[in-house]
């Protein structure tokens, strides 16, 4: 176990490396942050001190060894358009892209299992049809495009919901959060169920093929050879079965909405964290850039490892591997 | 957005949320760019500044009115006096006095980590800054340095009694001055000396960009006409005129002139508008042998051709593209800066559009259909930009021109720009300091003493152009250096080293229930509305 | 040697047993056909040329579906701010928009075919590496690319279209050195390798033609998937160029006046949008489960 | 005893339909009629796509959705099953009938305990729950023999072996103390010393519990060893029907003679099968190509292949609750192979084998030791074209015959890619030379150019020997060629073998976990058992008179088929 942690450390570790290095390069290929910074009315003299400031004027090697010496040393250094550490404009801006992410994704199990598991079961039937037929629209749809029709619907016309920003937010434990009023729960709601549609559609067809491929098991023939009821068979025999694929993408998944939710948030001007990286690039501010995509390079890390170990959980085969 | 104590119970929360809403006169407003925070020197950018503007005042308003000072003159070539207003009080009680304009200088010139402020450069050539009195300052210079009026109306005052003072404040150029402690932006944005004399008081300030602000009732003058302002950010415009119209604000700004018309018809919801000092115009690269994206047939630069100007400029039928694409809410260009701005010659006439005229100019510089053209342009910067840009492509392939017309995020195309890789690009300029402040910049040859040129991407130089903003750069009298600054402006408009187009309109949108009377800087300030 | 026509009759008839029985997945087939239809013949069916500049006239924008344009034409769909006609401007727009996901697919897909099968017969560092960069793409924002890459090359089609490649080819190679991999545990692989047959040949002959079945199923979710990040790109203004716009493009443009009512703008490109990538998602998904052991006896219903 | 009848099965004819346009349809069963007995054992016998499992599904309810019972009538205990919906079904499942498959690994579902999957099938069937339901389960346990019940009850399937699963399966089958048990190929995939143990506890609760059962299976030694009664089916018709020693040991009809006359025997090896059609034709056959260059340095009493002390240690990948982890699959082998001879390796999964086969043939890394082949030791050769020369002259027949051809290259190309890649003929001789190689192992000509999926396995094994004799191979690497098959197909293609390699003077390795068909090739034997080999000796003196213990049990639990009754 340890010699696997190890391992898994040190490529993670190579893959942060390589990701900074193409990020770093490729920011700086983006734009110029003294440009972008810079005032019209500015001297050269302001320019060049500006470039001092942020340490652009340094060879670019030079500045990358500056930075990934930082990073080692767990400092990410400090935005040049915000002029804060990069650190706390991510933490702060996390826990708006987390709620939305989270209700999301319990919106698209809760919701698309059920249905894969109804329609994998009763495949054929005129139910499992329509319900496949609506899966593959919202499947189809690109993510923007449903956004602008929700808000179409519900905030102009409608005027249940409201169409942008995150309301009013509440503190618990030194963060705040929409969820904890009504107001901002109205403002998570659009938001929510623009990235929850994707994933109703997307469990539900995981969950339909998960089933298919379960139920013609052996094991499934002889619990009904067994005698044991058809809800209970679900329950137990294939619930558990199907759930083994599902954690692996949902795990995925979530780590996507987190860092790349970016088109939803900016539809919905929702102030989290993909938001932010667009902003970032728009801005070409390189430290937000990198040090936003190593954090998310090692996310996805941790989730392969939360993944792995809750296979085992799911899964006593490899739980006792031997 | 209202924020809650740490310690403060859920519900409670709610319970406050609720009132927050039911204030008796609160404005809730929708900026379209993030404030980035509310303390005034660190940042320049407009929305912070529009922000601030409602906390902060500065001795005279960008719109030439008198502040904090009640007259202001040089009394020789390098001393500038201001008389203060006099019964001034900041938010906290203190009371407003020629120290808090030293202090106020001090700081602008202090540099946190080595960073500086947003008028420290502009501020170098100020030498000190006195007391003649309680109420009297003078600004000494360390040559002749007219504008600096123009760049003291981003001084916000801040009281000089939140800071440490040493001994004696004395200023000098490193914001030392003998001060032992400088209050940090932190303790702006928490609100503990987010100080000034505006007519609003801070109540609270997220990093998000969104802030809460009460009306300050000892306010010198006419308080302010809101009890309460709440202020967004939604960058989206779409969605900022959605939060409008599904009643989360009662006043948005810049919403895009497509969305204008979903007004139309709705009694609830109307706008207004005022003609801003933004500029919208092309730069063409006249000086260059090879200007970058623009070809002829005979490999020439074809720009270095007046006649090849002429006509780009008579081709673009500018009233229409008013009237069709811009909604009407722009103004037709007569020069590179707006015509109702102080200091413009309100005489020139609007640029002329003759599409036969210019195929025949064309004919006879001798490019008839051998002219490409790469115009290049930012996108999502300039009201309506990506389909101005495409009319003036439609107008220029009329005449015979081929256009490529690039649009690309504006950092890409800066660093094109910085790289001087655009040959013909569009760009938008707007400036309270007037119309001087734009063509010093953007035309003329490079005088760095001056700070003359220094954006001139169209490598054009012309000696009677650079004599009268040469002139106009060292005149204290402001009526002369109008009249050096107009025969500039004339000089441009006949050489042509770029293109003016139109003259934008900022617009904002609102509940009926207000009216709203418009700035011209593009700023968005809440006692521009009041409640009917 | 081959015989064509056998082939061509094989392939009907299992397009015909693919799809026999299953109206919703015809009708996406014949949706589809008529999409690449009118996207192949959009130059000679389309009442105007969107894209040429000089015939447009910012007089006639904005008119409503069925308005009458200056020069006589009526345009039926209505006609953007700049004086486009919709109808015209939707046929090409998906035009570009199909012809981006394709040439995007098929390159994207060859490129990472190739280095799935690289991945699984070499082994050892080429598969680390390969593997590594599979998970790198995967951990990358497409916007962020899609920036790189306009900066880097400048803007245009060709440019969208090496960002949508690099977008699609991380899965292929996944999917295709899992499914090599596969395919090595059997025992003709065996018997080639035991017979001296050089590891180039027993990766184009005997892994690739059994191998890439799965691949070439997911292939139409690919082409609809590129379809969309084309789309997305484009609204958010790193796509196309604006004077070409795709049918993402055209929504982005529209969506500007969706509140103001002037909603032909942004509707009818969407709902072309829609349209096409759930044709051929109900036929990718037809394809799929027909390709699917498990579905296959209970199919035959 | 009282021998009640429990099943009656009367002319069911159970048919699929092939294409839905055409009305065409395969009978799966056609009229057929069983009885059966409280306590008795009927064997129900016959080679793939006889039928002999979709009598157990019919009975079930279970048959699979497109399959239809188009007559006859299903009695359990006297009361008819036809029409019954699933709900009605269900109450028998498990309660009046228990079902236990071919594979006890697949039939247990991985993510429950086996205590999980005991107690939900005594509490769907009796009354019972919580504590008696669990020491119910534990004296199921117990009855079908399995040892430590309580532990096992805490443990999921993978960690028990095949038998003690199939022992579970039996405790669940008889939970509901059910009349009737379906076991359908209940120890073909058991190694053979689990087998006979398995096939005992079935017997008993057979016995013991009065359950009638009927034991669906191709191995006509184990129903020799079980049943009371047979039914010989083929393609979905009854054949024969008797008392099971009649039916084996004196069939009347044609094809269960045929079918009793292929079945390898244990205690005597035969020159060939006498099989009907089997006639050697290969002497009429141009087999010029075959014979010229033939490698003839080696005398026959050389050893053509010298195996020195070799060792195979495999490593586990690690993963994150593991290590990475060494595994001995070969410990320490050596034996030599003479040019003619057949050598024969017999053990059970796991025992190295086939990985001592793939090691020789250059498909593994040696962990340890040295291969010699014609005089040279195969990992000292540098030059390239000479290792090529070695690799070429050593081919394999492999063992599934579903994976062991390109599905994309036709039967021919099959046969001669590599032939045409090394230039070893002319691309233009191919065709003739795939041509007779296919009829030279039985196949018609004219099939060179189908693709393998248009082939029975059997056809497919043949291919596979063709593909290995274009070589022109001194000796041949055999993993298992025939387990996949029908005892039929294996006979015939154990025949043309043997046909082989009189003609072409072939060196054999064959390697199988079959005792009877080692018997049959083999002239020497190598018994092996994890990884190391216990007994070496020639074919007689192993099968009479072994001396490893292994060896000895390895035989006792042979099932027992002494063949037809010769007079």
């Amino acid at each position: 176990m340890i010699s696997y942690i190890t391992k898994r450390l040190w490529q993670s570790g190579l893959l942060a490396f390589i990701m900074s290095l193409i990020v770093f390069l490729g920011m700086y290929v983006v734009g110029d942050p003294v440009e972008m910074l810079s005032e019209e009315d500015w001297t050269e003299q302001d320019k060049i001190e500006l470039a001092i400031e942020l340490g652009l004027d340094k060879p670019l090697h030079e500045q990358y060894l500056n930075f990934a010496g930082d990073i080692i040393q767990g400092d990410f250094g400090v935005s040049f358009v915000h002029n804060r550490p990069v650190l706390d404009l991510i933490v702060e801006r996390l826990p708006a892209t987390l709620e939305i992410a989270v209700l999301a994704m319990v919106i698209g199990l809760s919701i698309g299992i059920p249905l894969g598991i109804y329609s994998g079961i009763k495949n054929n039937s005129r139910g499992s049809r329509i319900i496949s037929f609506f899966s593959t629209i919202g499947y189809s749809t690109p993510n923007f495009w449903q956004a602008i029709l929700l808000i179409m619907v519900f905030a102009v016309f409608l005027k249940w919901l409201p169409a942008s920003g995150r309301g009013l937010t509440n503190s618990m434990f030194g963060i705040e959060w929409a969820w904890l009023s009504l107001d901002g729960l109205k403002h998570m709601t659009l938001p929510a169920i623009n990235l929850a549609i994707y994933k109703i559609c997307m469990q539900q067809r995981l969950a339909k093929s998960g089933t298919q491929e379960i139920l013609y098991q052996e094991y499934m023939t002889f619990a009904r050879a067994k005698g044991i009821t058809r809800n209970r068979i679900i329950r137990r025999h294939l619930l558990r079965n199907i759930l083994i694929p599902i954690v692996t993408i949902t795990g995925l998944e979530v780590g996507g909405l987190i860092a790349f939710s970016t088109v939803t948030e900016t539809i919905f001007s929702w102030p989290g964290i993909g938001k932010l990286l667009l902003d970032s690039i728009h801005m070409v501010d390189r430290p937000v850039v990198v040090a936003y995509l190593i954090l998310i390079t090692l996310m996805f890390v941790f989730i392969n490892f939360i993944v792995d170990v809750m296979y085992a959980f799911l899964d006593p085969r490899i739980r006792h591997q031997k | 957005m209202k924020h809650i104590n740490f310690k403060t119970v859920c519900f409670v929360g709610f319970l406050a949320s609720m009132m927050g809403s039911v204030y008796a006169d609160t404005l809730r407003m929708a900026y379209s760019v993030a404030p980035k925070t509310i303390d005034p020197y660190k940042s320049s950018a407009s929305a912070t500044a529009s922000l601030n503007e409602h906390v902060y005042e500065a001795l005279v308003s960008r719109t030439n009115e008198k502040l904090l000072a009640t007259s202001y003159g040089w009394t020789d070539d390098t001393t500038l006096v201001v008389n203060l207003r006099k019964g001034v009080k900041f938010h906290n009680g203190a009371d407003f006095t020629a120290e808090d304009v030293i202090y106020s200088s001090c700081r602008m010139m202090y540099r946190v980590d080595g960073k500086k402020n947003m008028l420290t450069s502009a501020m170098g050539p100020v030498t000190d800054v006195v007391a003649i009195d309680d109420h009297t300052v003078a600004f000494k210079t360390v040559g002749l340095y007219p504008i600096l009026i123009q760049k003291l109306k981003s001084l916000s005052i801040l009281d000089s009694g939140d800071a440490d003072l040493g001994a004696t404040l004395k200023f000098d150029n490193t914001g030392d001055c003998g001060i032992t402690r400088y209050p940090t932006k932190a303790e702006f944005e928490s609100g503990k000396y987010a100080n000034g004399t505006g007519k609003y008081k801070y109540e609270s300030f997220a990093n998000t960009g969104d802030a809460a602000l009460v009306r300050n009732d000892n306010y010198w003058g006419e308080p302010g006409n809101w009890d309460r302002v709440e202020m967004t950010s939604v960058e989206n415009s779409g969605a900022r005129m959605a939060g409008l119209l599904a009643g989360d604000y009662d006043l948005i700004e810049n919403p895009t002139g497509e969305d204008l018309l979903a007004l139309e018809g709705n009694p609830a919801y109307s706008y207004s508008t005022m003609p801003s000092w933004r500029t919208i115009f092309l730069i063409l690269d006249v000086g260059s042998d090879v200007a970058p994206g623009v070809t002829a047939a005979d490999g020439s630069n074809p720009l270095k051709d007046i006649r090849v100007r002429q006509a780009l400029s008579l081709s673009i039928d500018r009233d229409a593209i008013v009237d069709k694409l811009m909604g009407g809410n722009a103004t037709v260009a007569s020069q590179f800066a707006p015509s109702y701005q102080d200091g413009a010659d309100s005489s020139m006439p609007n640029m002329a559009y003759d599409a036969d005229k210019a195929r025949q100019l064309l004919a006879e510089a001798g490019y008839s259909d051998s002219i490409s053209i790469d115009l290049r342009m930012p996108t999502g910067k300039y009201q309506n930009g990506k389909r101005v840009g495409q009319a003036i492509a439609q107008y220029w392939s009329r005449i015979g021109i081929q256009v490529n017309l690039v649009a690309e995020p504006w950092s890409v195309f800066r660093k094109g720009r910085s790289a001087r890789e655009l040959g013909v690009f569009m760009y938008g300029w707007g400036h309270p300091q007037g119309p001087s402040q734009m063509i010093s910049y953007a035309f003329g040859t490079r005088d760095k003493a001056l700070n003359l040129g220094g954006s001139n991407y169209s490598n054009y130089t012309d000696p009677d152009y650079d004599a009268a903003m040469r002139a106009w750069a060292v005149e204290t009298d402001e009526a002369k250096a109008f009249e050096y600054n107009q025969e500039a402006m004339r000089i441009a408009v006949r050489d042509l080293p770029g293109i003016p187009l139109y003259y934008q309109h900022s617009i904002w949108a609102h509940k009926s229930d207000i009216s709203v009377s418009g700035r011209p800087d593009e700023r968005t300030f809440a006692d521009m509305a009041t409640k009917n | 040697m081959i015989d064509y026509k056998k082939k061509l009759d094989t392939l009907s008839l299992q397009i015909k047993s693919i799809f026999s029985g299953h109206p919703i997945a015809i009708a996406g087939l014949i949706g589809f056909i008529i999409f690449v239809l009118t996207a192949l013949l959009a130059p000679w069916i389309a009442p105007q040329n969107p894209y040429d500049l000089m015939i447009l006239d910012i007089m006639d924008g904005l008119l409503p579906p069925l308005s009458k344009l200056g020069n006589g034409n009526t345009a039926w769909l209505g006609t953007d701010a700049l004086g486009r006609d919709i109808l015209s401007a939707v046929m090409y727009g998906l035009r570009l928009s199909l012809f981006v996901a394709f040439v995007a697919v098929s390159i994207g897909t060859t490129i990472g075919v190739i280095l799935g099968l690289l991945a699984a017969t070499k082994g050892g560092w080429v598969e680390s590496v390969i593997m590594r960069a599979v998970d790198l793409k995967v951990s990358f924002p497409g916007i962020l690319l899609a920036l790189m890459m306009l900066a880097i090359f400048g803007t245009g089609v060709d440019k969208i279209i090496y960002a949508l490649i690099i977008g699609v080819w991380a899965s292929k190679a996944r999917l295709t050195r899992s499914s090599a991999l596969q395919e090595m545990q059997k025992e003709y692989i065996d018997a080639a390798r035991i017979s001296g047959i050089p590891s180039w040949r027993i990766m184009m002959k005997f892994l690739l033609p059994n191998s890439i079945a799965p691949v070439l199923v997911m292939v139409p979710m690919a082409l609809s998937g590129a379809i969309g990040a084309e789309a997305t790109l484009s609204f958010l203004g790193v796509g196309v160029p604006i004077t070409e716009p795709s049918l993402g493009l055209l929504i982005a443009n529209g969506n500007d006046y969706l509140l103001s009512g002037k909603w032909w703008i942004s509707i009818f490109p969407g709902i072309i949008l829609v349209l096409l990538v759930l044709c051929i998602n109900v036929v990718a998904d037809r394809v799929r489960e027909f390709n699917n052991p498990y579905l296959k006896h209970q199919d035959r219903q | 005893m009282n021998k009640s009848q429990v099943l009656q099965i009367k002319n069911l004819t159970v048919s699929y339909p092939l294409d839905s346009e055409k009305n065409a349809e395969l009978k799966a069963l056609d009229d057929i009629s069983i009885n059966l007995n409280a306590a008795e054992i009927i064997g129900i016998v016959g080679e793939s796509g006889a039928g002999k499992s979709t009598i157990g599904k019919a009975v079930l309810g279970l048959l699979d959705p497109p399959a239809k019972m188009l007559a006859g009538e299903i009695k359990l205990l006297g009361k008819s099953m036809i029409g019954l919906n699933e709900t009605q079904y269900e109450s028998l499942r498990g309660n009046q009938i228990g079902y236990i498959y071919q594979n006890p690994m697949t039939a247990l579902n991985p993510v429950l305990t086996i205590g999980e999957q005991i107690i939900e099938a005594i509490e769907a069937n009796t009354n019972m729950s919580g504590k008696d339901s669990y020491n119910f389960a534990i004296h199921l346990l117990e009855r079908a023999d399995v040892s430590f019940a309580k532990d096992r009850l805490q443990k999921y399937p993978h960690q028990l072996s095949g038998g003690l699963c199939q022992r579970i399966v039996f405790a669940i089958a008889i939970a509901a103390k059910p009349k009737l048990i379906i076991a359908d190929e209940p120890t073909t995939a058991l190694d053979v010393t689990v087998q006979n143990s398995v096939l005992q506890t079935l017997i008993k609760l057979s016995k013991e519990e009065e359950i009638a059962i009927i034991l669906i299976t191709h191995d006509i030694g184990v129903v020799s060893e079980t049943c009371d009664y047979v039914y010989v089916l083929k393609n979905g018709k009854h054949i024969e029907q008797g008392e099971t020693v009649e039916v084996l040991e004196k069939p009347k009809q044609q094809y269960t003679k045929s079918l009793m006359a292929s079945v390898p025997l244990i205690e005597k090896r035969l020159h060939r099968f006498s099989l009907p059609n089997s006639n050697s034709e290969i002497n009429s056959l141009n087999l010029d190509y075959l014979k010229e260059e033939r490698n003839i340095e080696f005398s026959s009493q050389q050893a053509i292949l010298q195996i020195k002390n070799i060792s195979k240690t495999f490593f586990t990948p690690a993963s994150i609750f593991k290590p990475s982890e060494a595994f001995e699959a070969v410990r320490n082998v050596s034996f030599s192979v003479k040019r003619g001879e057949t050598v024969g390796i017999v053990g059970e999964s796991g025992s190295g084998k086939s990985t001592i086969g793939r090691m020789i043939l250059g498909l593994e890394d040696l962990t340890a030791g040295s291969i010699i082949y014609q005089g040279q030791d195969l990992s000292n050769i540098s030059n390239n074209e000479e290792r090529l020369k070695h690799q070429l002259s050593m081919q394999c027949i492999f063992q599934d015959p579903f994976s062991s051809l390109n599905p994309r290259m036709t039967a021919g190309e099959n046969i001669t890619y590599g032939l045409k890649i090394h230039k070893l003929i002319d691309a233009n001789k191919a065709k003739s030379l795939a041509e007779d190689l296919m009829e030279i192992v039985g196949l018609k000509k004219e099939d060179a150019n189908k693709l393998p999926h248009a082939f029975s396995g059997g056809e497919r094994q043949r291919i596979g020997i063709a593909r290995a004799l274009g070589y022109r191979p001194d000796f041949i690497f055999c993993d298992e060629p025939t387990s996949a098959l029908d005892v039929s197909v294996q006979a015939n293609l154990l025949n043309l073998l043997k046909d082989l390699q009189d003609q072409f003077s072939l060196t054999l390795l064959f390697v199988s976990h079959d005792l009877a068909v080692i018997r049959q090739m083999c002239d020497k034997v190598i018994v092996m058992k994890d990884g190391k080999a216990l007994e070496k000796g020639n074919n007689d003196d192993i099968f009479e008179s072994p001396q490893h213990n292994y060896t000895k049990s390895l035989l006792d639990s042979m099932p027992k088929f002494s063949g037809i009754a010769t007079n």
